[in-house]
């Protein structure tokens, strides 16, 4: 993983060297597009819509997501549903779990910005981006599969336009 | 330490955590272990605390069905019910016929819904992915007439003080009745994949047995309790809404162990199915929600009213004092008291067990944390 | 048995010690001093007549100017259903566990003493477990509760 | 020996019925390609309405609908001109904090607010999800609308249930009732334009509930109706 | 068309080279051996795919569509993906041991096809101890979970660890029973002798009544039992341990331990078709393509019974092999002795 991260570098000595590169990004990134397994992480209602879009009208397979039980092997946090300040550090503990190139999908308006329970909550997180980096957020109480569905092709399309040079 | 066989061997805890692929939501046991057998239960909960009760001293009666909607996301339904019916108790208010039918519709329905996530999930922690795929693909089919009738598949804020919000379209009938025809084939379809199964009986015979008596003093309610023999159902003891005008029975079994409740589960959708079906036929035309103002007071008082869903008896208790806001309202959800007979019934099982069971009380989150 | 008929025995069953509040809504309220409360509770479960298994649940109210702690009792076998509640004052807020007559308290009771601060006594297992561990800003259902980063709804 | 007989008997019809799912055509929707067709009545996104012709919005300035959101997501910025009449200066809904419950669209009487049936809106960033005026009427330019007819006060429906323990009349003037809601039979039905094609792939699935053309909004515009 | 010609062309060839005996042999092995690991990796990758597809298509879904026309890449897709993720190995973990976990499941998954044949002299080594060989490389794997579940020094894992050694071991024994009543008949433990002793379809153990279907049966119980899969999956039961002993491994050491499976389930689905459905015999198509044919069949029922039926508890499972399956697999091998003894079945 580290020698591939160095090779920009060293290809680009080399006269075709760009081209390797270029059809390299294009292949890990495509790769790492098609094929995001989550982690089965559900708090609230939104986990329920989550399971949904599992079933079988809106395939979550179709994209190449299946669910992943261990946060090592999954590459991809749906954080569906509310998350409360009891339960913050332990999200914070699943994503520093995770293996590096890892995404966050911000789904429903509790992991927005606190959702319905934004005034007059004590014990909710207003939003879920100063604990975790968040990709994508999806507004929706709980939003629609089919915009759980948008919110994946979209983190697809950014995902596909990282470059070997910035991966951390 | 058990020296029985001159071993020295330590019990162990294990901490199934909250972030766990069966404990239904967000909630943490910790077991103390010896081997694969659990000797003691502690479950952590709170993880999904969101102060509902604080909320809704800060809102109108209007305002607070949304909220409700939250408290118990499985069956949103009854829990607007459940308030708008403590609120109509409160102050007063007369739901007109065509309102009250089409509450019954909806409640049954969300029922069915219920009961089939919980069948999915009961066969997903046991292992069999496919029955959770067919129940809820049936499930779609009940979220699209919901869609229809109030906009949201989960989240309805359909059911007010005084009746409900807005009238069926004429389309919704057909569909209804197209659906209740396929449904009691595609049960059958479950019971042949599940209910004889060896290892599914196997799994489930004789595994958390709840006594009546330890049920009771638990305040254990819904099927979980009629599992165990006790036939107790608020739709048929304490008739709200206009349960009692339906004929269908109350499904108990005796040994009151994970195979009976979920026996009691699957037959209490197919009465639902039979509810639904009574109540489109007599459906009558007429209003569908009496006078409630914008921001409208209720008379001081206090009101305790219950209501029974599919995770058993849901209490709504407010204290108001004539105010736009309720002084206090209470949600008593019916997996707060299942969560607290977990730990008699785990002690002696396996883990493979502890899993069978939560999944056969159907115990959710949001009830036990608010 | 009707609700009447049930207001009717409750009173001359416990004259002193019990007042009607209001029973016209739904299910009857009554009203007890808190001193009798493990009394009452016994009674009421081991009357034949009544006997109420199955506690509902303990709401805990704070009224501004006292706390209010209501039980919601029902009878699996006779099908009847009713409340009673107690009064307390704020410097006096505590209550006797009712731990031996309905197991299912527990954790009511746990919930009363974690947002209100109701103390119960000889509960045996008064911890936290709602709100977070590393929680210290007091029982927040209070009224006069108030914390740093708790956003009120704007009047509009 | 009975026992082990349909034990087996039974392993086998399992895998009969899930085998003879095989055979059937799946009930999945490929979203990108294939969409649903919304119902009417799904609530979706908050936005303002504008007149078809004149093209400004319908908003009156009223903060009806910012006082019955539960969740505080409209903020609506105003300020008076020299009649005393508020003009519209920002209207500001949050959809992280919005949560789609509708009652903002059945406390508008001008419909100027609706929750339409788009629900594409996934971002990379937060702020792109607090929508402004600007955004709101160009999301609702294309959602169609009942325009409600001004209805005199004084017809009132005759028959009006009384409403025992009716708190003291609300502060607000301006409040109209939620009046009883008769569902007229048959009433003048409007039709949508042309009938959205079945867009579900698979012969089988349950009928789509097409859009159905009774104005299936709320109580409140059926009574206006009248 | 035979592909053997190519073969024997091409050894000719290396023959004629004028390489020393030995080297030739050597070279030949390595071929052959490369040319094994090329297609079982590229069968790995199709049984993934496969699966995926298969189960959507029970569950009346479409499995992964959208890379290529059906999905098609998705497993390509997935292998790369896991190359480039980042390799944890937790702090405490017993490195040496946590790391040598999945080469030993891989390395041992790929042994067991030197003598399985692959068609009508497609056989990398013909040991005349064809049958005894194999089970006992399969019995390797279990030494790889051990290691997983020990190394990574986490409790579910040590759960998963265990409870898989305790499987694998004990239905191992049902299995090999079942083994030897087929050898009985065919009177060699060389695969292409018992091949060969199926010329007919008569002939075919499996229709060998009445001994032959119950030896069948049991082989695929304790085969599914073999490769840790439902109902017998315990060790990666999602649901009670997380993801049992693989928890902790994450890019390519889980790519290692997910394909492993599948080469594991196909070389179950391999050895119950040479030794009941008669390996390579057919009439008319080539005799590679049979044995796939019968192979890709075998590996469809194991998947059928993974989204069919739900899972065993621990203690059921071992009731279940000691108390079950081992004694009918007994009976059945006397049976078997008195069959084969009495001289009215040798066909």
């Amino acid at each position: 993983m580290g020698v591939i991260k160095k090779l920009p570098v060293y290809l680009e000595k080399i006269p075709g060297g760009n081209i390797v590169t270029t059809t390299l990004d294009y292949v890990f990134s495509q790769s790492r597009a098609s094929s995001l397994w989550y982690l089965l992480f559900g708090t609230a209602c939104c986990a329920i819509e989550l399971m949904a879009t599992g079933a079988s009208r809106y395939d979550f397979d179709r994209l190449g997501m299946i669910f992943r039980a261990s946060p090592r092997q999954s590459d991809l946090i749906i954080a569906a549903g509310t998350i409360t300040k009891k339960m913050a550090p332990r999200l914070k503990l699943l994503y520093d779990q995770m293996a590096e190139p890892r995404y966050v999908i911000a789904m429903g308006g509790c992991t927005v910005s606190g959702g319905p329970f934004y005034y007059d909550s004590y014990a909710v997180e207003k939003g879920i981006d100063h604990i975790v980096p968040v990709d994508v957020y999806i507004p929706g109480c709980p939003p629609r599969p089919e915009s759980l569905l948008e919110g994946c092709l979209t983190l697809q399309k950014r995902v596909k336009r990282m470059k070997i040079r910035d991966w951390s | 330490m058990s020296e029985a066989q001159g071993l020295h061997t330590k019990e162990f805890t294990l901490n199934v955590g909250p972030h766990h692929p069966s404990t239904h939501g967000v909630c943490r046991f910790v077991l103390q272990m010896e081997g694969e057998v659990i000797t003691s239960v502690t479950p952590v909960i709170g993880y999904l605390h969101r102060a509902l009760e604080k909320i809704c001293e800060n809102r109108t009666y209007e305002q607070i069905i949304p909220i409700t909607d939250r408290f118990e996301y499985c069956t949103a339904m009854s829990c607007n019910m459940g308030f708008s019916l403590a609120t109509e108790k409160l102050a007063g208010l007369e739901v007109p016929e065509r309102a009250e039918y089409l509450r019954v519709i909806m409640l049954e329905l969300n029922r069915i819904a219920s009961h089939l996530i919980w069948f999915g999930t009961t066969s997903l922690d046991l292992g069999a992915i496919t029955p959770f795929l067919y129940g809820f693909r049936e499930r779609e089919d009940i979220l699209d007439m919901f869609e229809m009738t109030c906009g949201q598949r989960l989240t309805f804020n359909y059911i007010r003080p005084g009746g409900v919000s807005k009238d069926i379209p004429k389309a919704f009938i057909p569909v209804c009745k197209k659906f209740l025809d396929a449904f009691s084939a595609k049960v059958d379809d479950y019971e042949r994949v599940l209910t004889e199964n060896p290892i599914f009986i196997a799994r489930n015979k004789d595994v958390g047995i709840l006594k009546p008596e330890t049920a009771i003093a638990y305040s254990v309610s819904g099927p979980s309790l009629r599992a165990s023999g006790v036939k107790y159902d608020l739709r048929r003891d304490d008739p709200y809404s206009i349960y009692d005008r339906f004929d269908f029975e109350i499904p108990t079994r005796e040994n009151g162990d994970c195979y009976d409740r979920y026996i009691v589960r699957i037959r209490e959708m197919r009465e639902s199915a039979k509810i639904v079906r009574q109540a489109i036929e007599q459906i009558p035309e007429g209003p569908i929600r009496s006078k409630v103002k914008m921001n409208f007071k209720p008379p001081a008082g206090e009101v305790y009213c219950r209501v029974e869903n599919s995770r058993g008896e849901m209490g709504f208790y407010i204290q108001s004092v004539g105010e736009k806001m309720p002084l206090r309202v209470k949600m008593r959800g019916g997996s707060y008291n299942q969560l607290q007979v977990m730990p008699v019934l785990c002690v002696g099982h396996k883990i493979a067990d502890l899993v069978a069971i939560m999944a056969s009380m159907d115990i959710i989150m949001p009830d036990v944390d608010r | 048995m009707e609700r009447n008929q049930l207001v009717s025995y409750i009173k001359n069953k416990f004259q002193d010690t019990v007042t009607l509040l209001e029973s016209g809504k739904g299910e009857s309220f009554f009203q007890i001093k808190p001193e009798d409360l493990l009394v009452f509770s016994r009674a009421i479960r081991d009357d034949e007549r009544l006997g109420m298994d199955w506690l509902s649940c303990i709401s805990g109210v704070d009224t501004g100017e006292r706390f209010e702690v209501v039980y919601s009792v029902a009878s699996v076998v006779n099908r009847i259903r009713f409340n009673y509640k107690l009064v307390l004052d704020y410097d006096k807020a505590e209550i006797e566990s009712v731990q031996k007559i309905w197991p299912g308290a527990n954790w009511h009771e746990r919930e009363l003493w974690e947002l209100y601060g109701i103390n119960v006594n000889n509960h045996g297992n008064l911890t936290r477990f709602l709100l977070p561990d590393n929680w210290d800003q007091g029982h927040p259902l209070r009224k006069d509760w108030d914390a740093p980063d708790f956003k009120r709804m704007p009047e509009k | 020996m009975k026992k082990l007989v349909d034990a087996i008997r039974n392993l086998v019809v399992g895998l009969f019925t899930t085998g003879k799912h095989l055979g059937r055509h799946a009930v999945t929707l490929q979203y990108p390609t294939q969409k649903w067709e919304m119902p009417e009545r799904s609530r979706g996104i908050v936005v303002l309405l504008s007149d078809k012709e004149s093209g400004e919005l319908n908003c009156t300035v009223c903060m009806l609908c910012m006082r019955a959101c539960p969740t505080g997501a409209i903020t609506i910025e105003f300020e008076k001109d020299e009649k005393g009449k508020r003009i519209l200066k920002d209207f500001i809904v949050d959809n992280g904090i919005c949560c789609f419950c509708g009652l903002c669209e059945e406390a508008c009487n001008f419909a100027a607010i609706k929750m339409a049936g788009k629900y594409e809106f996934s971002t990379e960033d937060r702020e792109t999800l607090i929508w402004h005026q600007d955004r709101l009427q160009e999301i609702g330019r294309g959602v169609p609308y009942e325009k409600p007819v001004r209805k005199k006060p004084a017809a009132k429906p005759a028959a009006e249930p009384p409403n025992a323990g009716d708190g003291p009349a609300a502060a607000e003037s301006a409040q109209p009732e939620v009046t009883a809601v008769a569902n007229p039979p048959g009433d003048a039905v409007i039709t949508k334009p042309g009938q959205p094609a079945e867009s579900r792939p698979a012969p089988e699935p349950p009928a789509r509930p097409d859009e159905n053309p009774i104005e299936g909004d709320d109580g409140k515009s059926a009574e206006d109706q009248k | 068309m035979e592909i053997t010609e190519i073969f024997k062309y091409l050894y000719e060839q290396l023959a004629a080279s004028g390489l020393p005996q030995v080297w030739v042999d050597i070279v030949a092995l390595a071929c052959a051996g490369v040319i094994v690991f090329g297609f079982l990796a590229v069968v790995a990758l199709f049984l993934v795919w496969w699966e995926r597809k298969v189960s959507a298509h029970i569950q009346q879904r479409f499995g992964p569509m959208r890379t290529g026309w059906h999905g098609w890449r998705q497993t390509i897709a997935d292998a790369i993906k896991l190359l480039q993720k980042e390799d944890i190995i937790p702090t405490l973990a017993d490195r040496p041991v946590f790391f040598w976990a999945p080469v030993i499941a891989f390395v041992a998954a790929f042994m067991a096809y030197i003598t399985i044949p692959f068609g009508d002299g497609l056989i990398v080594a013909d040991l005349n101890i064809g049958i005894l060989f194999i089970v006992a490389i399969t019995s390797f794997t279990v030494i790889s979970l051990l290691m997983a579940g020990w190394g990574s020094n986490n409790k579910y894992a040590l759960l998963g660890g265990m409870r898989s050694a305790a499987q694998v071991v004990s239905y191992e024994v049902p299995m090999v029973v079942a083994i030897c009543s087929i050898v009985l008949f065919a009177g060699s433990l060389s695969m292409v002798d018992i091949v060969q002793s199926q010329a007919m379809i008569y002939q075919w153990y499996l229709f060998r009544l009445p001994f032959g279907p119950i030896a069948f049966i049991i082989y695929i119980i304790a085969g599914t039992a073999e490769t840790n899969r439902t109902p017998f999956d315990l060790p990666e039961a999602e649901q009670e341990l997380v993801a049992g002993f693989n928890i902790e491994y994450s890019g390519m050491k889980f790519a290692m331990f997910f394909l492993a499976e599948f080469i594991n389930m196909f070389t179950v689905s391999a050895i119950g078709t040479t030794l009941f459905l008669g390996g390579w015999q057919g009439p008319f198509l080539p005799s590679w393509m049979w044995f796939l044919g019968k192979t890709l069949f075998l590996v469809f029922v194991l998947m059928w019974f993974r989204w069919t039926y739900p899972r065993l508890r621990v203690d059921q499972l071992m009731e279940f092999s000691w108390k079950f399956l081992l004694p009918i697999s007994f009976a059945n091998l006397i049976l078997a002795g008195l069959m084969k003894y009495s001289g009215w079945f040798n066909w």
